[in-house]
């Protein structure tokens, strides 16, 4: 990841602040999450309630995101991700899913300040308005021309993760969005 | 028909304008005509044109639902180039380029064909290859086209940046003969021919059925009454799936929004056309001055002559970072057509399964260019039944598997 | 500028968000079926003025296919179903029999 | 003369004085003004030339309708032509040109006089310039080009920055009047959320320069108390130099935002393009006035009346001292009675109404001002300033009755609504008989996704005069938008008291053509009178057609003033009423807005993303020269000092073949396809049987789209009895990724199948050579030894510290391994095979090396032997097609009639007899000519490169029945006519029986 974004992955100050963060752990489970028998496997290894649409749950060992109607993104600390996967997929067992390692395909950036939202908003078609969009939600969007998912960890902070390949673009692009003098004071 | 020239504008210039005569008629329909074209677009009038002209066939309406050359004919970004790859596309495309260069003596009136070259710019390693692999191909079908290096195109178009950070230019496809002409005047330049042949050419009526008796095609319902005819020729940009299901037989198509737009008008800064296929852009600058630009087509049925911004936004962002000098213009006017995209996003002017029924549609992106050869090839099919022009474009291709992709060489079928 | 709702995340997702993918609803015929039946599968198409059926997928987002009802004249969304079924809602038909009285499309009307 | 008035200026402030250059000359002005009322201060009434005739041209309007005040503003990067000088707000060093004209304003060359205008009616060019055929290229179009344009075309790169926003709304409305304050106020009243947009810089529209009162007060106060009120709204966003530039469908909305173009010292962004979502949109637009046809109407110093009130009392700036107004309605009065207030002449008001006007006529007169009635302007003397005007009787011919001195004439012809938003998206417009103008048709409004009205015209935009009448329909369309039942308690306001308009659209009514060749309709484009009903006596009906031919109202102010004139004009020579010849569709923008704004922040670095891979940094350290593939960049190759490409590749492959070489593969598609359904699925997508695989195997499979044609091809491994890991090519990942989702959600969505997209989980790298095995067991870690790893197997283990995934497939005909490790330790892995190899004679290769190894090989290649029109059958790969499986992607399509042409061309090698590269993309040569007159050709050239392994130049082609014309001589044809021999051969050239790859 270091090298991944400037020689001295140096967070961007501008009117919010953009850094790309420490590798997370991340899995991918596709699997039938309307299915009570897979729910109730899940369950055994996923310690945060499952999310229900568009919502991402958080405890103190894991996120978990929803992705799509049979896709889950699990977010765990980098060096557990492995214990993890391990652990899902015995209880899973011989259900119908797939579950892989993602960790290393996915970057996480995170955007902090007062006014994260319309940085956030500059990018992606999203309305982000408070009442719109609040912490708890998750949202896989688009942010300028690469895909793209975010969620809010506060009012004043946010996490936006994307593929790994376009990770320096994706930093350069919310650097621009950052860039002081750009405010436009919309939610303020 | 009086003759234009200088000396009439100048006669004329003495009484005030007084005498010029209307540039085409404004008939009632007959009962009957030996062919109806359906659609006064530049398609439409310039088969209406070749049959009087190469066939004597004159006994011809055209009818148009709006107004004459209303339709794409006057929505288009006006590029005219024949550096096609595949054979039949290069056949059809060069002889409409050929014919626009005596099209305004032929006419009596100035299209301003002006063929001031297209270069079609090679961006990647695999459109180098490509655009060679046109250029070989041109070179046997006696196109004239040459691929050139980077300091060729800088010399020929300074303004663009060839060097951009994404996607250097590592060459073109040169079309020097290739280039533009006034869209508009070229309808009413084949409407005021086809007029003084004779030609009956109907506005503001609308074809709402197709009568047949036996298999064959007898005569069209109108907003105007029921009209006669031997022979029918649908040629109805963005509206031909309409026109077919009137005949009761389906088609290889599907009609989306293409938009173009221009700059406001500034001193003249570029001499040649230029198409960036990577990025998604064209541009060329108008005699007027403005930048006219064009780019992708939406994706989804429309028939709303509105497109979508975000090509538009698409489109701009690349000619802004192609010709760094566009940022500080001013995007004027933005407008929306509708086109008839095939199944290998060739055109189809074809026999159906209506017998003396002819369909010149599907287009798609590339219709203005073609205008003068479609004609040319569609009055020889209505005539003789056959034409080697359009021989390979029929709809049996789509049954047979037989395609004309030109997206092969890296290119796009504008 | 279209806005759909994907009936899979429930998200109004703008027309950047989406990827169009033609008419909806085709049945596929592979080895053993007529010239004929191949050639209407794969390009003879209603391109309708009016009420069409059509599949989009919401591929910056959940990344599901889906079927939206809409009219190519007017850009009226009747509304959005799951990819997963040969035929349009009853009850969409009837919306849509409210709001274009007469409108047909193939066998549906 | 024009010039600063002592008192008055609402907008200016006297004390900021700001200086400004015009043409080189210094100026001055005040914080403030306009550039257009700061030249007027500066008695610079000329501001430029007219496009055609290059007539002098005077300011004629006040905002964004202006026709004539274009300059080039700014300098280097900053450079801007045709800025408009009614909107561009004046800043210290502001620095702005003339335009159009040679070699002076003053003095144009280019000028063309009335008596020569008359050789260049409408539509000249069409009648002339014909013969002799090359002069229209060579000569008459670059004199035309020279003369038209307008400013100059920028020479420098843009130095301001562009940025986007979205952002969603409930209720968006649009003009800052008192409609558009009365209509935020009754939105944001019901807690919705509301933004307010107005394109100046200054809130209150017209109404505080036309006067009037609302309870009992000025307007003025009116609007700040809203204003007030609306700020403390915390649901309601409030934005001015905001100009709402066009409403697409579905609630879509663009909005121009100029953040800086009135301080271009600030390092804010210059433009912002918003991109929003409104649920409902109200117009409050407002109206702009309408010019009115006499001859000379162009003249500098004739301007439109409430343009020259806005002036007087917005600027404290007069047009000139003796100002004669000439109208159809009782509106122009309020000029007359300003500057009779303000000190100045006005000798005279023509009012071509028989019966004269209202109570503002009396109160005109009541002041002293004379007023004729039933009479006309016949025409304007003057060049490039007016001296005097020819006044005649309105129902004649134009027999001059007298004649008055002035050096200022303000007209109005009346006042059109503005209902471009209304239009943009669908709304219809209504011809009002009485009011004289097109007003939003209520009945045929814009239909948003739900097909419910979504663009909600109020005020003066929607035919809304008075203030009491306005206030009114404001909160009564937003109540109809916001659908509340609640009706807002409206101030007391001034009602309109004004005598009826009465339709004029030529002065005099019988003026000859003497009159209506000199009586402007668009005053940028030189369309006057005659030229339109030239356009209608030769045919040219619809008002598109006349449009087109005349070009009237295609100028950079898009017809604003020209458009309703030009369509009565129309209408009265076709004899027809104004609705039957209809009017032109209004598109996007309502201004020009800049390109700039458009393309936003996405320039330079980031004008599109560019993938990177783990080793990117390495590639760009060592100077690899780069290619595009997708959005990727991969190193062509590494060249050294002094060295070419060629030599470059050329040295990359022999080390490679003959010691180690590695490749960043990591671009390569890596999709996990898993399920009980699994195998049936991966039966479907290759055309390969790919049930069969054994776990721990690999298998080369090719992938065809449903038409047929081969999309793809790559490894694929079989990881456990439901998984298998499917290659796809660099290109292909995303696309083929797609391509599975399409058929496993929306064909077979009941077979159990998942798929995951790992492309970027893993660098990969291609360790090929000789040397290959040594590197990696020196490396240590699993057993990867022939009999542990043979060809066409894979293998998870450890690699030194590296957790690994092995495939031991050769593209290059090398022994090969291709590991996979996580992305993270990709850079890591790489330096470690560096470091490892480099007494293996270890040497990284590009793209070009790939591709020239491949091809020795006899390799196809996806985009290079395939274009989209190439069938498996095509390439000899019939054996990788299964002819036991029923049915798979393609398997239909290859049975009809083409593609079972035995005379489709068929893959082989080629071969020159002097060993020469043969030409890419070179077509072979066959007999005669075809009906077209098109060389007739039996082949083409698909890969051809120099073989550093052979030494000679090697190719592949596609050629008809190749297969069975083994040995046989075929000629290809470069682009310069010569013809180059090659011999048809077997197009594996290298190691044919894989000797080198499988040890």
């Amino acid at each position: 990841m270091s090298n991944l974004i400037s020689q001295a992955n140096a967070p961007f100050e501008g009117y919010v602040t953009v850094s790309a963060d420490a590798p997370m752990g991340m899995l991918t489970l596709r699997g039938d999450l309307s299915s009570k028998p897979f729910i109730t496997a899940l369950k055994k290894s996923v310690s945060t309630d499952l999310p229900s649409a568009c919502q991402i749950t958080h405890d103190e060992k894991m996120s978990v995101a929803w992705m799509s109607p049979d896709e889950l993104l699990i977010l765990t600390p980098y060096d557990q991700v492995a214990g993890l996967q391990a652990k899902l997929q015995k209880a899973l067992g011989k259900k119908h899913f797939l579950l892989a390692d993602v960790s290393d395909a996915r970057v996480s950036f995170t955007v902090s300040g007062d006014k994260v939202r319309e940085v956030i908003a500059k990018l992606a078609p999203v309305d982000l308005a408070p009442d719109h969009f609040a912490p708890g939600m998750f949202r896989r969007t688009r942010f300028g021309q690469i895909s793209a998912a975010f969620w809010l960890l506060s009012e004043t902070e946010a996490r936006v993760i994307c593929f790994r390949s376009v990770a320096e673009f994706m930093f350069n692009q919310l650097s621009a969005a950052a860039r002081p003098g750009s405010e436009v004071d919309l939610w303020s | 028909m009086k003759r234009y020239s200088a000396f009439a504008v100048a006669r004329e210039a003495l009484r005030f304008h007084s005498g010029w005569e209307r540039a085409w008629r404004s008939p009632a329909p007959q009962k009957k005509y030996d062919v109806i074209i359906v659609g006064a677009g530049g398609h439409g009038l310039a088969t209406a044109y070749y049959l009087g002209r190469n066939f004597g066939i004159r006994n011809v309406a055209v009818l148009e639902k709006g107004w004459l050359g209303g339709g794409n004919t006057g929505r288009n970004t006006t590029i005219i180039r024949s550096n096609y790859l595949q054979d039949p596309s290069a056949a059809i495309y060069e002889k409409a380029r050929g014919l626009y260069e005596n099209l305004s003596q032929d006419l009596n009136y100035n299209i301003m064909f002006s063929p001031r070259g297209v270069m079609m710019l090679a961006q990647t390693h695999h459109e180098v290859r490509g655009y060679q692999r046109t250029a070989h191909a041109n070179a046997l079908q006696g196109v004239s086209t040459e691929f050139i290096g980077p300091q060729k195109v800088k010399e020929l178009c300074p303004i663009m940046n060839i060097d951009g950070p994404r996607y250097p230019v590592l060459g073109a496809l040169w079309q020097p003969r290739g280039g533009t002409a006034r869209h508009d005047a070229v309808a009413w330049g084949y409407a005021r021919a086809c007029s003084d042949m004779g030609m009956d050419i109907i506005q503001q009526c609308e074809v709402t059925g197709v009568r047949q008796s036996g298999g064959k095609v007898i005569g069209v319902d109108t907003t105007k009454g029921a009209i006669d005819c031997d022979k029918l020729g649908v040629v109805v940009a963005g509206h031909s799936g309409v026109l077919a299901d009137m005949a009761g037989f389906r088609l290889p198509i599907e009609s989306v929004a293409l938009q173009a737009l221009v700059s406001e008008p500034i001193k003249p800064c570029m001499d040649v056309v230029v198409m960036a296929n990577t990025v998604h852009g064209y541009m060329s600058q108008s005699d007027k001055g403005e930048m006219v630009i064009g780019g992708g087509a939406d994706g989804y049925n429309n028939y709303t002559q509105r497109g979508s911004f975000h090509h538009v936004e698409e489109t701009v962002r690349a000619l802004v970072e192609t010709f760094p000098i566009i940022s500080r213009l001013k995007m004027l006017r933005w407008w929306g057509g509708i086109v008839d995209m095939t199944g290998d996003r060739s055109p189809i002017l074809s026999k159906t399964p209506l017998e003396n029924y002819f369909i010149n549609c599907g287009w798609g992106t590339g219709g203005f260019k073609a205008i003068p050869g479609s004609g040319w090839g569609m009055a020889e099919l209505m005539a003789k039944g056959h034409s080697p022009l359009t021989e390979e474009f029929s709809l049996d291709r789509f049954k047979e598997g037989k395609f004309i992709d030109e997206s092969v060489a890296a290119g796009v079928a504008h | 500028m279209l806005i759909l709702n994907c009936p899979y995340c429930s998200v109004d997702a703008e027309e950047t968000e989406l990827t169009p993918g033609g008419e909806a609803h085709l049945k596929r015929f592979g080895p053993g079926s007529s010239d004929a039946d191949f050639e209407g599968y794969l390009f003879q198409r209603e391109n309708p003025k009016g009420v069409h059926f059509e599949r989009w997928r919401h591929a910056n987002g959940c990344g599901k296919w889906f079927h939206a009802a809409r009219c190519t004249v007017t850009l009226e969304v009747f509304g959005t179903y799951s990819a997963q079924t040969t035929e349009p809602p009853k009850n969409l038909q009837k919306t849509i029999s409210k709001k274009r009285p007469g409108w047909s499309w193939r066998e549906f009307s | 003369m024009s010039t600063r008035l002592s008192a008055g200026g609402r907008l200016i402030d006297k004390s900021k004085q700001i200086s400004f250059r015009f043409n080189g000359k210094h100026m001055t002005g005040y914080a403030g003004d306009s550039l257009a009322s700061a030249l007027l201060a500066n008695d610079q009434m000329l501001v430029g030339r007219s496009f055609k005739y290059h007539r002098p041209r005077g300011v004629v309007a006040s905002g964004s309708e202006e026709p004539n005040g274009l300059v080039n503003l700014g300098e280097g990067g900053q450079f801007e032509p045709n800025q408009r000088i009614t909107t561009t707000e004046l800043f210290d060093g502001l620095a702005a040109t003339s335009q159009n004209h040679w070699p002076s304003l003053d003095f144009d060359v280019g000028v063309i006089n009335n008596s020569l205008a008359r050789f260049l009616p409408a539509g000249f060019y069409y009648k002339m310039f014909i013969h002799p055929r090359p002069f229209w290229k060579h000569v008459y179009e670059p004199i035309i080009r020279y003369s038209a344009g307008l400013g100059k075309a920028p020479k420098d790169t843009d130095d301001s920055i562009y940025e986007h926003l979205y952002s969603f709304y409930d209720f968006v409305v649009v003009g800052g009047g008192v409609a558009g304050l009365q209509a935020a106020k009754t939105a944001g009243d019901t807690g919705a959320r509301v933004l307010l947009v107005e394109q100046a810089s200054n809130w209150g529209g017209r109404a505080p320069v036309d006067g009037g009162e609302i309870a009992g007060e000025p307007v003025d106060n009116f609007v700040d108390q809203t204003l007030t009120a609306l700020k403390k709204m915390k649901n309601v966003t409030l934005r001015t130099r905001w100009m709402a530039a066009g409403i697409y469908d579905h609630g879509y909305m663009i909005g121009y935002e100029r953040i800086n173009d009135h301080d271009p010292s600030d390092t804010k962004p210059r433009h912002r393009l918003w991109r929003i979502r409104a649920g409902r949109i109200i117009t409050a637009t407002g109206a702009i006035e309408r010019p009115l046809s006499f001859a000379g109407n162009d003249i500098p110093g004739v301007i439109l009346a409430s343009a020259l009130r806005d002036y007087v009392v917005n600027f404290g700036v007069s047009v000139g001292d003796r100002t004669v107004v000439v109208t159809n309605n009782d509106d122009a009065y309020r000029t007359a009675i300003t500057l009779k207030n303000a000190g100045l002449e006005v000798p005279l008001i023509v009012d071509a109404r028989p019966h004269g006007g209202g109570a503002l006529a009396d109160e005109a007169r009541a002041l002293g001002i004379r007023v004729e009635t039933g009479k006309a302007i016949a025409k304007v003397h003057g060049a490039k300033r007016v001296q005097s005007v020819s006044i005649c009787a309105q129902a004649g011919e134009g027999a001059v009755l007298e004649e008055v001195s002035c050096d200022c004439v303000a007209m109005s012809g009346g006042w059109s609504p503005v209902v471009h938003l209304w239009s943009h998206c669908g709304g219809k417009l209504l011809w009002d008989e009485h009011e004289i103008f097109f007003r939003p048709d209520v009945h045929k409004p814009p239909l948003d996704q739900d097909g419910t009205p979504f663009v909600y015209a109020a005020g003066a935009a929607n035919g809304c005069f008075g203030l009491d009448e306005l206030l009114q329909d404001a909160a009564t369309q937003t109540g109809a938008a916001t659908g509340s039942k609640k009706t807002p308690k409206l101030p007391n306001a001034s009602p309109r008291a004004e005598a009826p308009i009465q339709a004029v659209w030529m002065m005099p009514q019988g003026a000859g053509i003497k009159l209506r060749s000199k009586a402007w309709l668009d005053f940028q484009n030189d369309v006057k009178v005659s030229d339109v009903q030239l356009a209608a006596q030769e045919g040219f009906e619809s008002v598109e057609h006349a449009k087109r031919y005349t070009t009237l109202g295609m100028a950079t102010d898009q017809g604003k003033l020209s458009n309703i004139n030009g369509l009565a004009t129309l209408a009265g020579a076709l004899n027809a009423d104004i609705p039957q010849v209809g009017t032109t569709t209004f598109r996007p923008p309502y201004t020009p807005i800049s390109m700039g704004s458009i393309a936003g922040a996405a320039r330079g670095e980031i004008f599109q993303p560019i993938r990177k891979t783990p080793m990117q940094s390495w590639h760009e350290e060592q100077g690899a020269y780069m290619e595009p593939v997708g959005q990727w960049r991969r190193p062509y190759c590494f060249p050294r000092a002094g060295e070419s490409h060629d030599q470059a590749v050329i040295r990359e492959i022999n080390q490679t073949r003959n010691f180690l070489g590695l490749l960043d593969a990591s671009t390569l598609g890596k999709i996990l396809v898993s399920g009980p359904d699994a195998g049936k699925f991966m039966d479907m997508l290759y055309t390969n049987m790919m049930s069969t695989l054994k776990v721990g195997k690999c298998r080369y499979g090719l992938m065809c789209s449903e038409n047929g044609f081969l999309s793809d091809d790559g490894v694929v491994a079989r990881i456990d009895e439901q998984t298998f890991l499917c290659h796809t090519t660099t290109g292909g990942a995303d696309r083929i990724h797609a391509h599975m989702e399409e058929w496993l959600q929306t064909e077979w969505w009941d077979w159990k199948v998942y798929t995951a997209n790992l492309t970027e989980q893993y660098a990969q790298v291609a360790v090929v050579g000789p040397n290959a095995r040594k590197v990696l067991e020196k490396l240590g870690g699993m057993d990867l030894s022939k009999e542990a790893l043979g060809f066409m197997e894979w293998a998870d283990g450890k690699i030194g510290e590296f957790d690994a995934r092995v495939y031991r497939i050769s593209f290059s005909g090398e022994l090969s391994y291709e590991i996979a490790v996580p992305a993270s330790q990709g850079l890591v892995f790489w330096n470690a095979l560096l470091e490892a190899g480099e007494e293996f004679g270890v040497m990284p290769y590009g793209t070009e090396a790939l591709h020239v190894m491949r091809a020795e090989k006899g390799f196809i290649m996806i985009g290079d032997e395939t274009d989209g029109t190439v069938i498996p059958q095509d390439l000899g790969l019939h054996w990788a097609i299964s002819k036991k499986k029923t049915d798979f992607l393609g398997k239909r399509a290859q049975e009809r009639t083409h593609m079972t042409d035995p005379d489709r061309w068929q893959l082989v090698g080629l071969e020159t007899a002097d060993g020469s590269v043969l030409p890419d993309g070179a077509y072979a040569v066959g007999t005669g000519k075809n009906a077209n007159g098109q060389l007739n050709t039996v082949g083409r050239v698909t890969s051809t490169y120099y073989s550093p392994t052979l030494k000679r130049g090697i190719a592949m082609g596609l050629v008809h029945n190749g297969p069975s014309r083994m040995g046989e001589t075929i000629e290809f044809a470069k682009v310069d006519g010569s013809r180059v021999p090659a011999k048809i051969v077997d197009q594996v050239y290298y190691d044919k029986d894989g000797e080198k790859q499988n040890v």
